[in-house]
């Protein structure tokens, strides 16, 4: 579904990233790891066309992400959950969902009331505004509002940075049911742990290269990896 | 800020340009076209006159990223006080040119309180606002003419004697000033104050965290420019030997960042330059059609979208491309 | 100072200020949402007003006149958006501040060309000409209830349209985190045109309306432009409901003041110097008031951005 | 390590700050004595880098207070508190980009001694300035960088210069706010060496991810979570307690 190969990027004269490759199948739950600024989130915002590409390719379903700009790629179908939740803070909670929805493949699987349902606490607070949201809620409202966009391939970018362990098991939780439904995943995130329980690729990044890849049984096996990329 | 040019990274034959400037204003009256031309006199004149105001505007603007809109209201209030002190028969710029620079000030230190706190695009837009007042107040003084402005008696004089009162006077006055000025300005630019000053432009919250209360050394600075540009006004109402308040209408304070960002903003001598190429230009345009606008305007866009720089940017990378072949 | 008067005066407030509002909520809006800093939106009320005399002459018919206009205004805009604007929304706000003097520079001296330096004007529509008896012994203009009466049903409409439709959710949206509307699926840069377009259409509007009761002349836009900055600095910039409030409190703060300035300070003075100084302080009130909201809040009165 | 003196440098008392309906501190209370390192850890999010814009006052707490050598701050901008001898290093690397790094430290230097308010004499040319500059950037090893602009140095080198910036201001309590954060393995030992060298002259609070350089460093920790404080102590004691492993350390460090 979607596939990168030796993408590079730069910020400004400094060159970010070197040789990204990897590539995330239908149904599948790939993660992104490393250390801190080892280049994840740069990635993402290069794949989403939110910081140009200066070298390499990304193609997804058939179509080449290259200098598209990011409505272009969202609407090939990727929904972003971007790090910081970035929640429309004088929107309401309803208002964050509709804004950007859409159905762009056939009909919606995902409507207003299924995101309720999906998040109950998102449907008590519905009318609350933005910004009067718990960091834990925050993230469910950025979860479900690129669910609204009903995307192919679901990017969560730090999901569950800085939220309470109880909170970040729900979130945890919720992404297994996405997988369940055979929703696409593409995962940011540090907890290790968590990640090889739902996830089925992983893809490690040191210094805006990928220097590991394999399945959560494989990472299990090698200890050498974690020691030298992941470990704090 | 990509307009900026970093000043210290510039090289060292720039310092000749300066020089050449003033050498060229210095000698311009000697040469014959000068000699049988007021015209071209007065239009240099006009040129120096607003040379210090553009570089008062460089000064706060280039150095510590202040875009001021509001700043012809400077020139108004140094042309006013000249005016009102004339009307009421008083000429001696012992007492006027103090005044003019002290009511000059006090604005600054009034307008730059307020505006000071606020940031960016808040910072233009207030800055217009308060240059509009005073537009509007100048055109309520109708025992000063209002808004047909009035004529001047007599030009400044100094100790009883009438100084200025020769063209070419006041030509060499007006160059004493803007050498003053500039000369000032670069001493204060690489003087800790001005570097503090620099600095708050760079990243004001680092400078706070080391001990700097930056919106005191701006507001120093404010007024610093506000000084200039009175000083200004208060000799374009000597050239002129008329005041009016479209010297301070907010088109005067666009054409003053448009003379900055014609010169290269940030260099305090192509401030002058782009005095001159502004009111060269207007001149120019002018006497081909009375339409001059309708190809300005349109000028001024293709800079911006086409030559970021200014024009001593322009020259410069156009050097440099020439230079590496 | 007659009781009169005053009624009088505070009803002209309230008309410069929904004109002012009508201006501002533009404004605002483009700026919210792109951060760009646009000197020639008042260009555009200026071209309403021209584009309405102009095609009045052709049709004779005030309501078709104004139709055209407007949909010239939206047209000339969008061509102005698309060949200048779109280029400087990256940019630093000096290099807009300059591009878009140059067009102002361009458009009064081309309606100079075009129109001629003298000032024209628009009659008021048969139907609206005169004056009505709001109570015994207050007459008022009904154009200028019309005005009124006009801008606020715009305003109630950008109300509508801001708090309950989905471009207006994602005009908010926009205007906090643009980059994230783009990245959720939304073209931004169309999303602006819309903005801009309405923006447009609202000045030129503006400009219709105030025709018939001003001269129509070159430069007409540029000190109402100003006016509009210190209402969208006021209200807070990129917040409509801020606009609103500061538009009425400009439009009645100087209507009032240059009205009763001299009667207020010869309570104080002796008249020649009240003569004198009345206006000059007239002419002040407004931006006193922007300085003293500006001092206690620094982002305006309702700050859209932030948190 | 470091005895409990009864006037610590610094000294927070029940601080909280929340944003909206977001809680990022909620209820810190620690100190830090003369002379200690005292390192403040737990993960991203958990309100460290909050935690230091309120120390240093570019962040304004919703409630508590904030103590600097017994006199209570809470109230004043960061300049003034710069004036008493707060010092800090940025998460994201903050200097002056168009200066050198001689001249970032120099204007740290010049903020100490004298009035800035001289309107001539070049700055540049102050020796004053420039030999408590240079010692600064020889005491973190850039000495040899002294006269490249900010903006040219490489990530590592700018925070060291950061740090020289700190330095030249003589602090009294010196806030780090995750100095290693992006550096490579050779740098950040670099790093560890410098402050090292530093430490025992002021008082220090380090925010820090990398537990190398907080193991090694520190002489108390405190584990931030959620905004609070899960728990303080001597090293060895917050490495064994079972709370933090499962907290923080537990997950990171499997």
């Amino acid at each position: 579904m979607l596939r990168v190969d030796n993408l590079a990027a730069s910020y400004g004269p400094a060159q970010v990233l070197f040789d990204i490759s990897f590539s995330v199948n239908d149904g599948e739950v790939v993660t992104l790891i490393g250390r801190n600024g080892m280049g994840k989130t740069t990635t993402i915002f290069t794949l989403m066309g939110l910081l140009p590409a200066t070298g390499g390719a990304a193609t997804f379903d058939g179509l080449s992400l290259a200098g598209l700009p990011p409505y272009s790629i969202a609407q090939a179908g990727i929904g972003l959950v971007p790090e910081g939740r970035q929640i429309f803070p004088t929107l309401s909670v309803e208002e964050n969902l509709i804004a950007t929805s859409a159905s762009r493949f056939g009909k919606a699987q995902w409507t207003l009331n299924r995101v309720y349902d999906f998040f109950p606490s998102l449907a008590a607070r519905k009318s609350n505004m933005g910004n009067e949201l718990s960091g834990g809620e925050q993230q469910m409202l950025a979860i479900g509002r690129a669910l609204m966009t009903n995307p192919k391939l679901l990017i969560l970018d730090e999901a569950t940075e800085g939220l309470a362990p109880m909170i970040r098991t729900e979130i945890w939780n919720c992404l297994t049911k996405l997988k369940q439904e055979g929703q696409a995943i593409l995962v940011v995130d540090k907890h290790l742990n968590s990640l090889m329980k739902i996830a089925d690729n992983h893809v490690v990044i040191e210094k805006g290269r990928v220097v590991w890849t394999g399945t959560s049984v494989a990472l299990a096996a090698d200890a050498t990896v974690k020691q030298r990329y992941l470990q704090v | 800020m990509s307009l900026a040019v970093t000043s210290t990274s510039r090289g060292r034959h720039y310092e000749a340009l300066p020089v050449a400037i003033f050498l060229v204003l210095a000698l311009a009256p000697l040469a014959a076209a000068f000699g049988a031309e007021t015209y071209l006199l007065g239009l240099f004149t006009r040129v120096m006159i607003y040379g210090i105001a553009a570089l008062a505007l460089d000064f706060i603007c280039g150095y510590g990223g202040l875009v001021s809109f509001g700043h012809a209201a400077f020139v108004g209030i140094g042309a006013y006080t000249a005016g009102i002190f004339s009307a009421h028969g008083i000429t001696d710029m012992a007492i006027t040119l103090p005044v003019a620079l002290l009511v000059s000030a006090l604005f600054a230190w009034l307008t730059g309180t307020v505006c000071l706190r606020t940031k960016s695009v808040y910072f233009i837009m207030i800055t217009l606002a308060f240059g509009q007042m005073i537009y509007f107040v100048a055109g309520s003084l109708s025992p000063y003419g209002g808004d047909d402005g009035m004529t001047l008696k007599l030009r400044s004089t100094l100790f009883g004697f009438p100084v200025l009162q020769n063209d070419r006077a006041l030509y060499y006055a007006v160059l004493v000033f803007l050498l003053a000025s500039y000369l000032l300005c670069r001493a204060i630019v690489a003087s800790r104050f001005g570097r503090v000053f620099r600095g708050a432009r760079d990243n004001p919250t680092r400078m706070a965290t080391i001990g700097y209360d930056v919106f005191r050394y701006q507001r120093v600075a404010y007024v610093i420019a506000g000084c200039l540009g009175g000083l200004s006004g208060f000799l374009l109402a000597n050239a002129t030997e008329f005041v009016s308040p479209s010297f301070m209408s907010w088109q005067r304070s666009g054409e003053l960042i448009i003379m900055v960002l014609f010169g290269g903003i940030g260099t305090l001598h192509g401030a002058i330059v782009g005095a001159a190429a502004f009111l060269l230009l207007e001149d120019m345009l002018g006497g081909i059609t009375e339409n001059w606008k309708l190809i300005f305007g349109p000028m001024l866009v293709l800079i911006v979208l086409f030559a970021r720089g200014g024009l001593l940017g322009l020259t410069q990378s156009l050097w440099e491309r020439l230079r590496r072949g | 100072m007659s009781l009169t008067l005053l009624i009088v005066q505070t009803l002209n407030g309230l008309q410069f200020g929904v004109l002012l509002f009508l201006i501002a909520a533009g404004l605002t809006l483009v700026f919210g949402v792109m951060d760009f800093i646009n000197l020639a939106h008042g260009v555009q009320y200026m071209l309403g007003a021209y584009l309405a005399v102009m095609f009045y002459a052709l049709t004779g018919n005030f309501l078709i006149a104004l139709v055209l206009a407007l949909a010239a205004a939206l047209l000339l805009g969008l061509l102005l958006e698309f060949t200048v604007f779109r280029h400087l929304y990256d940019r630093d706000h000096l290099e807009q501040v300059i591009a878009t003097f140059g067009i102002i520079l361009f458009l009064n001296q081309g309606v100079k060309v075009v129109w001629g330096a003298a000032p024209l004007s628009l009659p008021i529509p048969d139907m609206f000409a005169g004056t009505i008896v709001l109570s015994p012994g207050i007459l008022y203009p009904i154009w200028r209830l019309m005005i009124i009466g006009a801008g606020l049903a715009v305003a109630l409409i950008l109300y509508l349209l801001v708090s309950r439709t989905r471009v207006g959710m994602l005009v908010r949206a926009g205007a906090t985190h643009a980059r994230i509307v783009s990245a959720l699926g939304i073209d931004i840069r169309r999303l602006f045109m819309i903005v801009f377009g309405f923006g447009t259409m609202l000045a030129a509007f503006a400009g219709v309306m105030i025709a018939p009761i001003l001269s129509v002349e070159p430069g007409m836009g540029d000190s109402v432009l100003i006016l509009a900055f210190v209402v969208i600095v006021i209200g807070g910039i990129g917040s409509m409901r801020g606009a609103f409030i500061a538009a009425l409190l400009i439009g009645l703060v100087d209507t009032l003041g240059r009205s009763f300035s001299i009667d207020i300070l010869r309570l104080i003075m002796p008249p020649s110097p009240a003569r004198t100084v009345g206006p000059a302080i007239a002419s002040m009130l407004i931006y006193v008031l922007m300085a003293l909201v500006l001092y206690f809040r620094p982002a305006g009165l309702f700050p859209a951005k932030g948190r | 390590m470091a005895e409990p003196v009864p006037n610590p440098v610094l000294r927070i008392e029940n601080l909280r700050k929340s944003f909206g309906g977001l809680v990022v501190t909620d209820g810190v209370s620690l100190d830090i004595n003369a002379g200690e390192l005292h390192a403040v850890i737990g993960p991203n999010g958990a309100g460290k880098t909050t935690l230091i814009n309120q120390i240093s006052g570019t962040l304004e707490p919703s409630s508590g207070a904030i103590y600097l050598n017994g006199d209570d701050i809470t109230a004043l901008p960061p300049n003034r508190r710069a004036e008493r001898g707060l010092a800090r290093s940025f998460q994201i690397t903050s200097v002056l980009p168009r200066f050198s790094a001689l001249e970032n430290v120099a204007l740290a230097v010049q903020a100490r001694s004298g009035s800035s308010y001289q309107f001539i004499g070049r700055a540049d040319r102050e020796s004053a300035l420039n030999d408590a500059a240079m010692q600064a950037l020889t005491e973190v090893s850039l000495d040899s960088r002294a006269d490249i602009l900010a903006a040219h140095l490489s990530h590592g080198e700018k925070r060291a210069l950061e740090l020289a910036i700190a330095l030249a201001m003589q602090p009294k309590l010196l806030l780090l706010d995750e100095p290693m954060a992006g550096t490579g393995p050779k740098e950040s030992e670099r790093l560890i060496v410098v402050l090292q060298r530093l430490k025992g002259r002021f008082a220090m609070m380090l925010v820090e991810h990398d537990m190398n350089a907080v193991f090694a460093l520190a002489d108390r920790i405190s584990v931030l979570t959620y905004g609070r404080i899960l728990a303080s102590g001597a090293p060895a004691a917050v490495r064994a307690d079972p709370a933090v492993m499962t907290a923080y350390l537990g997950e990171e460090l499997e």
